[in-house]
C-alpha cells in the first residue's frame, strides 16, 4: 500500500510516536522545534487527507489488516476532515506563534515534558477524530484529556491548579459516563465498531439499556464538550492555562467532543431510537438558548480578558448545539461550520490576548487601557477577530450566523424566537468585545503599566495570519461549507 | 456455593465503599481502598476474568495504595468537616441511580450464553485465535493484535500520566532550593530500622521480580502479559524501596532511566507497528513480519508485550519515585 | 440465578453512586479522587459481569481439549485498558493535589475557593 | 478603460489614499494633506466621468466574489447610486479643503488618523452607493459605521468616549439587530438579495408580514435617523466639525436614506410595498419625525445640536417623499438628498468656522458676529434659507417636487406636514439670522477675532455657492432622478 493509503493512521501516529522522543531533547529550543515540526507534519497530513476525501469520499483504514468488526477501524469522513483541520491547524499555529510566550510561562527544565504533552494532546484529539470504534474513542479521549490537564496545569498562576483539578474530575466523570454508555450498548449488541453498532442496534433500539446508554453517552460527552450547564470547568481552565495552551485547546478540544456527540446521536441513535430526533431537539434547543444567553451576560460583566473570551466560547458552543438541535441539513451545516469559524475567530482572539500577555501580567480590562498606542498591530488584530466573533459580513463568523439564522427561519414561529436569541447574543458580543477595544484604544493609561512595544514578531505574524484567515474564509467559505454540508447530509441521510 | 460467596464479596464491596466515604481519617480510607481493590479482584476472578483480576490486584491494590499513601504524607491525614448543604449531590446521585437501575431490567441474564455479547464478534475471536495467531490465551491475542491499537493508546495514556506527574512534581519548588546535605544522600528512613520486614523483604524481592518476568513472558499461554508483568515488577521494586529507603534503590535505577523505559516501551510498540507498514501491511499488522503469518503474529505480540511491560514498569516507578522524592511541606 | 445476576448489576449501580457522591459532595480533594477511583471500579464490574458464560472458564484455549465453554474475552481486554486509565488519572490527580497543598496549604476545596475569592 | 473597473477603482482610490496618508504621516503634514486633496479630486473626477454613461442608460455591473450561491459581493451603478456617489465625492473635495483649515486652526491631535479614516469612510460610501445587492450594501454600511467611529471619538476625553459609544451602539445594534435579520429574511423568502427594478418580494410574501419586514428595514437602517432611532446623531455632535459635515451631508445620514430608498424601490418595489395596509405606518412615522424633530430643534441652545435635529427632520422629508409614492415625490426625494447636503454642509462649515476663531458654541453667544465674519455668516444665511426652502436656494426645488407629488397624490397629511415644518424651520433659523446680523455683539475685551482660516472660508463659500447654483442648474440631477422613476415599472 502506498503512503497515501496510510494517511489516516499516520495522522495519529506521527505526533504520537514523536512525543516520547521529545522528552529527551535537552538543549533549549530543540523540543520546541521537534514539536512544531511534528505538528506541521500532522497539519499537512490533514490537508492531504481532506483533499483525498473531497475527491473520492470517506476513507477507511483497518488496523492490523483485520476485517471489520474484529479489528479496529479508522474512518475519516468529511466531518472528521474538518475537525482534523481545526485540531492540527490550531496546534501548529499555536506552536509556531508561541515559543517566546511559552518560554515566559514554562521554565526551561520542564519544556521537553510540556511539548511532549502537547503532541500527545494533538494525537489524542486526532485519534478521536479518525476513530471508527467506540472504545478506541475512549482511549484517545483519555490521552487527550490527561495531556490537556497537564498543559493547563502548566499555567503560572496557582489558580490554574484548582481549575485543572475540577476539570480532571468533571472530565473523568464525563469519560466514565461515556464508557458506561458504550458498555451498555456493547451488552445489547456485542459490537464496538460504530458502523456495525448502527446496524445491530436497530433491533434492540427500544430496550431500556439502550435508552439509558443514549442518555449516558450524551451527558458524558456534553460534559466534556462544556455544553451549558455542564460548562463550569471551562472558564477557569482556559483563564489560567498558559496563553498558547488556551489558543490550542479553546480552538479545538470541546469541538472534538461535540464531534463525537453528534456522531453518536445522529449515526447511531437517531434512526434507531423512537422519536430520538424530537427528544434531542427538546433537550438541546432550550439548553442551547440558555447556553447562548447566560454566558454572554457573564462575559459582558467579566473584566478578566481570558475569562471573558472563555465565557464567549461557552456561548459559541451553544450556537453549535442550537444548529445541531434543529435536526435539519441547514441547521447541522450551520452548527458544523460554526465549529470551524469559531475556532478561527477564537484562536485569533486568544492569540491577540497572548500578544498582550507578553507585556501585561494581569490581563484585566482596566490594565490594558491605552494599549493600542503601544501595540497597534495587536489591537488591530483583536478588533478584526472580534468582528469575526460578532459575525460581521466579510468575516468567517458571518457565514455561520447567516446559516444559523437561515436554519432557524425554516422552523416557522419557533424560528423567530431563535433568530431573536442569536441576534441578542450577537449584540452582547458587540458589547463585550467593545469593552476591550474601547479600553485599549481610548482608555487613559495606567501609570507604570505601559508596555515597551509590540509583541514578539513570530507571535504577531501568526496572529495576523489567523486574522487574515478569518477574512479569507469570510469571502471564500467554500472549503468549510462544502465539508460541513457534506457532513450534515451524511449525518442526516440516515433519517431519510 | 460460588454464587453465595460472590454475593458475600459484593456485599463486602459495598460496605467497604461506604466506609471509605464515611471515614474522616484519610489513612484509613486509603487502607480501605486497598481492601476494596482486593475484593474487586477476587470478584473478577470468580467471573472468569483471570487477567483482569491479576492486573487489578497489582495495580489497584498495590500501586494505587502506595501512591495514595505517598500523597497523604505530602498533604494531610485527616479530612476536615464541612457544613455545606448536601442535597444537590444527593439529588444528582439519586437520579443517576434510578436511571441505572431502570437500565438493568432489559439486560440479558448474567451468564446467559445467548446474550448478544456472546453471539457477535467474540465467537470469531475464540474460533480464529488458534488459527490466525496460534496462542492459547485469547485475551492476549485480542489485546496484542486484534485490538492492538487500543493497547498502544493505553501505553500512551500511562506514559502521559508519567510525564504529567514528572512535570508537576519533578522539579524542585522555588529557586535556590538546595537539596538537603548539599548533594549528599538525605537520611534514609522508610522501614529500614525494622529488621524482620527488611530481611523478609530482601528474601522475597528476587522472587517477586522473577514472578513478574514469568507473568510477562507467559502471557501468551496463561493469564499474564505486559500490564501484569510490568505492574508486578514495579510493585516489587516499590516494596524494596519502602524497605530500604529511596536512595539505595534508586541509586541503582536513576530517574532518567525510568523515564527512558516509559518512553522506550511505547516507541518499541510503535516501531513494531511501523515495521508492519514498511513490510507492506497496515499499521500493527504483524503477519507480514515473517514469512509465516502465524509466526509473525507471535513475534509481534512478544515484542509489543515487552514494550508494554517496560513502559508500565517504568511509568509506574517514575510516578512513585517522583511523588516520594517530593519534599514534605 | 436471576437474583444473582441482578445483584451484580445493582452492586455496580450502588458502587457507582457511592463513588459519584464522594466526588461531588466531598470537599477533601484526596477523598474526591478516591471517590473517582470507586466510580471507575464500578464500571469495571459492569463490563466484567458481561463476560460471564454459564459453565465457562477463562478464555485460554488448551490444545486437544474440545467442547470447552469460554467466557467472553472482549470485556476483559477493555477493562485491562480501563484499569490503566484509572491509575493514570489517579496519579495525575494526586500530583495536582500535592501541588495545591503546596500552593494553598490546604486540600479542602472550600478553603481553596475562599482563598481565591479573597484575592480576586 | 471599462466602466466596470471604474467601480472598483472608485472604492480602491480612497483606500490607497488612506495608505498614502498613513505613510506620509505626522512627519510630513503638508504631503499628507496634499495626498488627501489629490485623492479627493481624483475620486471626484473618476465618479463624475461615469455620469454620462448612466444618463445614457448604461448600468455598469461587476461581480467580485460569490461566496454562497445567490450571495455575492457585486456592484451595479444605477441613477440613484450615481447621484449619491457624485454628491459624496464632490463634497469630499470641499470638505478636505475645509478640514485643512479647521484641523490646523484648532491644533487637533491625531490628524493622520483623522484623514486616514476619513478616506476609508469615503471608500465605504462609494461601496454603499454602487452596491449591487443588499449584502454588499450592508458590508459597506458597516464599514462606514466602524470607520467613522474613530472620527467621532477624535477628541478622546471621557465625555466624547461616552457619546461615541452611543453613536456606535445605536448604529451597530440597529444594523445587527434588525437590518441584518431583515436581509436574511429577505434571502429566505426570495432566495436572492439583488437589487432588481420592481423589487424581488412581490408574490413571495403577503399580509402584515410585509409591514413587519419593512419596519425591520426602516428602523434597522439607523443611519436614516427615523425616530426613535435618531439618538446617535445628536450624540455624534462631540465630533470635530468636518466630521459632522461628513455625517450630515457627505456620507452617513445620506447613506441611511439612500439605503431606505433602495430597499423600498429595488427590494419591495414601489407597487408592492403599499399594497398591504400594514405598511401605512411608514408614512406617518416619517411625518411625525419631521414635526417632532423640528420642535426639538426649536428648543436647542447649542448651535450644533440644533443643526443635528434639523438634519433628523430633513431626512424624514426624504423618507416621507418616498412614501408618497408619486413620481414627482420620488424625484423630490432624490434631489432633496442633494440640496439638503449643500445647505447643511454650509451650516456646519460655518458653525465650525465660528468655533475655530472664537470657541463659541451656543446660539446666544453669536450676537453681531456677522460683522466680524461676513463671508462665513453670509454663507450661513444662505444655508439657513436653504433649510427653510426659500428661493433662490436648492431646497426650494426639492420641496417643490415633494409638494407637487403630495398634491398629485391628494395627500393632505403630507401637504400639511410640509407647510407646518417649513414654518417651524423658519421659526428656529430666522431668529439666528436676526441675532447674527442685527444685534450688538458682546465679546469680552481681548477675545477679538476676525474671519476664519482661508481654507475654511473658501470651502463654505463654495458650498453656499453650490446651494444657490443648484436653484438655477438642477436639470442633470432631475434627469438622473427621473431615470430612477422610469426604472420603476
Amino acid at each position: 500500500m502506498s503512503l497515501a493509503g496510510h494517511l489516516p493512521i499516520l495522522q495519529v501516529v506521527v505526533p504520537l510516536l514523536i512525543a516520547p522522543l521529545v522528552v529527551f531533547l535537552r538543549p533549549r529550543g530543540l523540543a520546541w522545534a521537534a514539536a512544531a515540526t511534528a505538528s506541521l507534519l500532522a497539519f499537512l497530513i490533514a490537508v492531504t487527507l481532506t483533499g483525498q476525501i473531497l475527491r473520492s469520499g470517506p476513507v477507511t483504514y483497518m488496523l492490523g489488516s483485520w476485517p471489520v468488526p474484529y479489528g479496529i477501524e479508522l474512518h475519516v469522513s468529511p466531518f472528521s476532515a474538518l475537525i482534523l483541520l481545526i485540531v492540527t491547524g490550531a496546534s501548529t499555529v499555536a506552536l509556531f506563534a508561541g515559543r517566546r510566550s511559552i518560554n515566559m510561562e514554562v521554565n526551561n527544565d520542564r519544556q521537553p515534558l510540556f511539548y511532549s504533552a502537547w503532541l500527545l494532546a494533538l494525537s489524542g484529539m486526532a485519534g478521536i477524530t479518525v476513530a471508527g470504534d467506540a472504545f478506541n474513542i475512549f482511549v484517545f479521549m483519555e490521552i487527550a484529556s490527561l495531556s490537556g490537564y497537564m498543559l493547563i496545569a502548566a499555567g503560572p498562576d496557582r489558580r490554574a491548579l484548582p481549575a485543572v483539578f475540577k476539570y480532571l474530575l468533571m472530565g473523568t466523570i464525563g469519560a466514565t459516563f461515556y464508557l458506561i454508555g458504550v458498555g451498555l450498548i456493547y451488552m445489547m449488541t456485542g459490537t464496538l465498531n460504530l458502523a456495525d453498532m448502527e446496524a445491530r442496534i436497530h433491533g434492540v433500539g427500544e430496550l431500556k439499556p439502550i435508552l439509558v446508554a443514549a442518555g449516558f453517552i450524551t451527558v458524558g460527552l456534553a460534559l466534556k464538550a462544556a455544553v451549558f450547564p455542564l460548562h463550569v470547568w471551562l472558564p477557569n481552565s482556559y483563564t489560567y492555562a498558559p496563553h498558547m495552551v488556551t489558543v490550542f485547546l479553546a480552538a479545538c478540544s470541546t469541538k472534538v467532543s461535540i464531534f463525537v456527540l453528534l456522531r453518536f446521536d445522529f449515526l447511531v441513535f437517531q434512526q434507531n431510537l423512537v422519536a430520538h430526533d424530537i427528544q434531542f431537539a427538546t433537550v438541546f434547543i432550550p439548553l442551547a438558548i440558555l447556553a447562548i444567553l447566560i454566558p454572554s451576560v457573564s462575559a459582558m460583566f467579566e473584566s478578566n480578558l481570558k475569562r471573558l473570551l472563555a465565557y464567549s466560547s461557552v456561548a459559541q458552543i451553544g450556537y453549535i448545539m442550537l444548529g445541531a438541535a434543529l435536526v435539519s441539513v441547514t441547521g447541522l451545516t450551520a452548527g458544523i461550520v460554526t465549529m470551524f469559524n469559531h475556532a478561527l475567530a477564537k484562536g485569533a482572539l486568544f492569540l491577540a490576548v497572548a500578544c498582550l500577555g507578553t507585556h501585561f501580567l494581569q490581563l484585566r480590562i482596566e490594565n490594558i487601557r491605552g494599549a493600542a498606542r503601544h501595540m497597534p498591530w495587536t489591537m488591530a488584530a483583536f478588533v478584526l477577530a472580534g468582528l469575526s466573533l460578532i459575525g460581521v459580513p466579510g468575516t468567517a463568523g458571518f457565514i455561520s450566523k447567516w446559516y444559523l439564522i437561515l436554519a432557524a427561519l425554516q422552523e416557522g414561529s419557533l424560528g423567530i424566537v431563535l433568530v431573536a436569541v442569536v441576534l441578542i447574543s450577537s449584540l452582547m458580543a458587540v458589547v463585550y468585545i467593545w469593552r476591550v477595544v474601547e479600553a485599549a484604544y481610548f482608555g487613559i493609561e495606567k501609570e507604570g503599566l505601559q508596555p515597551a512595544g509590540e509583541a514578539p514578531l513570530a507571535l504577531l505574524a501568526v496572529t495576523w495570519i489567523t486574522v487574515l484567515a478569518n477574512l479569507y474564509f469570510g469571502f471564500f467559505p467554500s472549503l468549510p461549507l462544502t465539508l460541513s454540508t457534506e457532513a450534515a447530509t451524511a449525518l442526516l441521510e440516515h433519517l431519510r | 456455593m460460588v454464587n453465595l460467596f460472590a454475593m458475600f464479596l459484593l456485599t463486602l464491596l459495598i460496605i467497604t465503599a461506604v466506609a471509605i466515604v464515611r471515614t474522616k481519617d484519610l489513612f484509613v480510607a486509603v487502607m480501605l481502598t486497598g481492601i476494596f481493590s482486593l475484593l474487586m479482584s477476587a470478584n473478577f476472578f470468580i467471573l472468569d476474568a483471570a487477567d483482569v483480576a491479576l492486573t487489578e490486584a497489582a495495580i489497584g491494590a498495590g500501586i494505587t495504595t502506595v501512591l495514595l499513601l505517598g500523597a497523604l504524607a505530602l498533604t494531610a491525614e485527616r479530612e476536615r468537616p464541612v457544613s455545606a448543604p448536601r442535597w444537590l449531590p444527593l439529588v444528582v446521585v439519586a437520579i443517576t441511580a434510578v436511571v441505572m437501575i431502570y437500565a438493568t431490567f432489559d439486560k440479558p441474564r448474567l451468564g446467559d450464553p445467548l446474550a448478544p455479547v456472546h453471539q457477535h464478534v467474540a465467537p470469531w475471536y475464540l474460533e480464529m485465535t488458534p488459527v490466525l495467531i496460534g496462542i492459547p490465551n485469547v485475551v492476549t491475542a485480542i489485546l496484542g493484535s486484534f485490538r492492538g491499537y487500543d493497547t498502544l493508546g493505553e501505553l500512551i495514556v500511562i506514559f502521559t500520566a508519567c510525564i504529567g506527574v514528572l512535570f508537576l512534581l519533578g522539579v524542585p519548588r522555588g529557586e535556590g532550593h538546595q537539596p538537603p546535605g548539599n548533594g549528599a544522600a538525605p537520611p534514609d528512613v522508610a522501614l529500614s530500622h525494622h529488621l524482620i520486614p527488611r530481611v523478609v523483604g530482601r528474601l522475597i524481592f528476587p522472587f517477586i521480580v522473577l514472578f513478574g518476568l514469568y507473568v510477562q513472558f507467559h502471557g501468551e499461554f496463561g493469564p499474564g502479559g505486559g500490564f501484569q508483568g510490568g505492574a508486578i515488577i514495579a510493585a516489587g521494586i516499590v516494596l524494596y524501596t519502602l524497605l530500604e529507603g529511596e536512595n539505595s534503590s534508586f541509586s541503582a535505577v536513576p530517574r532518567w532511566t525510568l523515564v527512558a523505559m516509559a518512553a522506550g516501551g511505547a516507541i518499541l510498540y510503535g516501531a513494531v507497528g511501523i515495521a508492519g507498514m514498511v513490510m507492506g501491511g497496515n499499521f500493527l499488522n504483524y503477519s507480514v513480519l515473517s514469512n509465516d503469518p502465524v509466526l509473525g503474529q507471535q513475534m509481534g505480540i512478544l515484542i509489543i508485550e515487552a514494550g508494554v511491560g517496560i513502559t508500565v514498569c517504568g511509568a509506574l516507578l517514575t510516578i512513585f519515585h517522583v511523588i516520594n522524592a517530593r519534599e514534605h511541606c | 440465578m436471576e437474583l444473582f445476576g441482578l445483584y451484580h448489576y445493582w452492586t455496580f449501580a450502588v458502587l457507582l453512586m457511592i463513588g459519584f457522591y464522594a466526588v461531588i459532595a466531598k470537599s477533601n480533594l484526596v477523598k474526591k479522587l478516591i471517590g473517582l477511583y470507586i466510580f471507575q471500579s464500578a464500571v469495571f464490574l459492569l463490563y466484567i459481569t458481561m463476560d460471564k458464560v454459564d459453565g465457562g472458564t477463562a478464555p485460554i484455549i488448551q490444545d486437544g481439549v474440545t467442547g470447552q465453554v469460554f467466557s467472553n474475552p472482549i470485556p476483559q481486554v477493555l477493562i485491562l485498558t480501563a484499569i490503566v486509565v484509572g491509575i493514570s488519572t489517579t496519579a495525575l490527580g494526586l500530583a495536582i493535589v500535592i501541588r495545591i497543598k503546596e500552593a494553598y496549604g490546604t486540600i479542602e476545596e472550600h478553603e481553596v475557593r475562599e482563598m481565591d475569592h479573597r484575592v480576586a | 478603460m471599462s466602466n466596470e473597473l471604474l467601480i472598483v477603482q472608485a472604492i480602491a482610490i480612497p483606500l490607497l489614499g488612506a495608505v498614502g496618508i498613513v505613510l506620509a504621516g505626522r512627519q510630513h503634514p503638508n504631503l499628507r494633506e496634499a495626498v488627501t486633496l489629490i485623492t479627493a479630486v481624483g475620486l471626484a473626477g473618476l465618479v463624475w466621468s461615469l455620469v454620462p454613461e448612466i444618463l445614457a442608460g448604461g448600468r455598469p455591473f461587476i461581480r467580485l466574489i460569490e461566496f454562497i450561491p445567490g450571495l455575492a459581493i457585486e456592484f451595479r451603478v444605477e441613477p440613484l447610486g450615481m447621484l449619491f456617489a457624485a454628491l459624496a465625492s464632490l463634497l469630499w473635495v470641499v470638505n478636505s479643503i475645509y478640514s485643512i483649515g479647521y484641523m490646523r486652526g484648532n491644533n487637533e491631535q491625531n490628524q493622520t488618523r483623522f484623514y486616514a479614516f476619513f478616506a476609508v469612510a469615503l471608500a465605504a460610501t462609494m461601496g454603499v452607493a454602487f452596491a449591487g445587492n443588499l449584502l454588499t450594501l450592508f458590508i459597506f454600511y458597516e464599514i462606514l459605521t466602524l470607520s467613522t467611529y474613530p472620527l467621532v471619538v477624535h477628541k478622546g476625553d471621557a465625555r466624547t468616549v461616552a457619546s461615541a459609544r452611543v453613536y456606535l451602539g445605536v448604529l451597530l445594534a440597529t444594523s445587527i439587530g434588525m437590518f441584518l435579520p431583515a436581509i436574511i429574511w429577505t434571502y429566505h423568502l426570495a432566495g436572492t438579495v439583488d437589487f432588481v427594478p420592481g423589487g424581488i418580494l412581490d408574490g413571495r410574501v403577503a399580509g402584515p408580514v410585509v409591514g413587519l419586514l419593512l419596519a425591520l428595514f426602516v428602523f434597522g437602517i439607523g443611519k436614516a435617523a427615523v425616530m426613535p432611532v435618531h439618538k446617535w446623531l445628536p450624540a455624534a455632535m462631540v465630533a470635530p466639525t468636518p466630521v459632522s459635515a461628513l455625517l450630515h451631508a457627505v456620507a452617513v445620514v445620506k447613506a441611511g436614506v439612500f439605503t431606505i430608498i433602495k430597499v423600498v424601490v429595488y427590494i419591495f418595489g414601489i407597487e408592492f410595498v403599499f399594497t398591504d395596509g400594514s405598511s401605512g405606518w411608514f408614512f406617518f412615522v416619517a411625518a411625525f419625525t419631521i414635526i417632532a424633530a423640528s420642535l426639538v430643534a426649536l428648543q436647542q441652545q447649542n448651535l450644533k445640536r440644533l443643526l443635528a435635529y434639523s438634519t433628523i427632520s430633513q431626512l424624514s422629508y426624504v423618507v416621507m417623499a418616498v412614501a408618497i409614492l408619486k413620481p414627482l415625490a420620488e424625484i423630490g426625494a432624490a434631489i432633496h438628498m442633494v440640496t439638503h447636503a449643500f445647505g447643511k454642509i454650509t451650516l456646519f462649515f460655518a458653525a465650525g468656522a465660528i468655533y475655530t476663531v472664537s470657541k463659541k458654541t451656543e446660539i446666544n453667544q453669536l450676537r453681531g458676529i456677522g460683522r466680524k465674519m461676513p463671508w462665513t455668516m453670509t454663507a450661513f444665511t444662505i444655508g439657513a434659507l436653504s433649510m427653510i426652502g426659500v428661493p433662490p436656494t436648492g431646497s426650494f426645488i426639492s420641496k417643490w417636487y415633494i409638494l407637487a407629488g403630495a398634491i398629485e397624490a391628494d395627500n393632505h397629511v403630507a401637504i400639511a406636514t410640509v407647510v407646518v415644518s417649513t414654518a417651524l424651520n423658519a421659526a428656529y433659523f430666522l431668529p439666528i439670522i436676526y441675532l447674527v446680523w442685527f444685534q450688538k455683539e458682546e465679546t469680552p475685551p481681548g477675545m477679538d477675532h476676525g474671519e476664519a482660516p482661508f481654507a475654511a472660508v473658501l470651502a463654505l463659500t463654495i458650498t453656499a455657492g453650490l446651494s444657490l447654483l443648484f436653484f438655477f442648474f438642477h436639470q442633470p440631477v432631475v434627469e438622473l432622478a427621473a431615470q430612477l422613476v422610469r426604472e420603476m415599472p
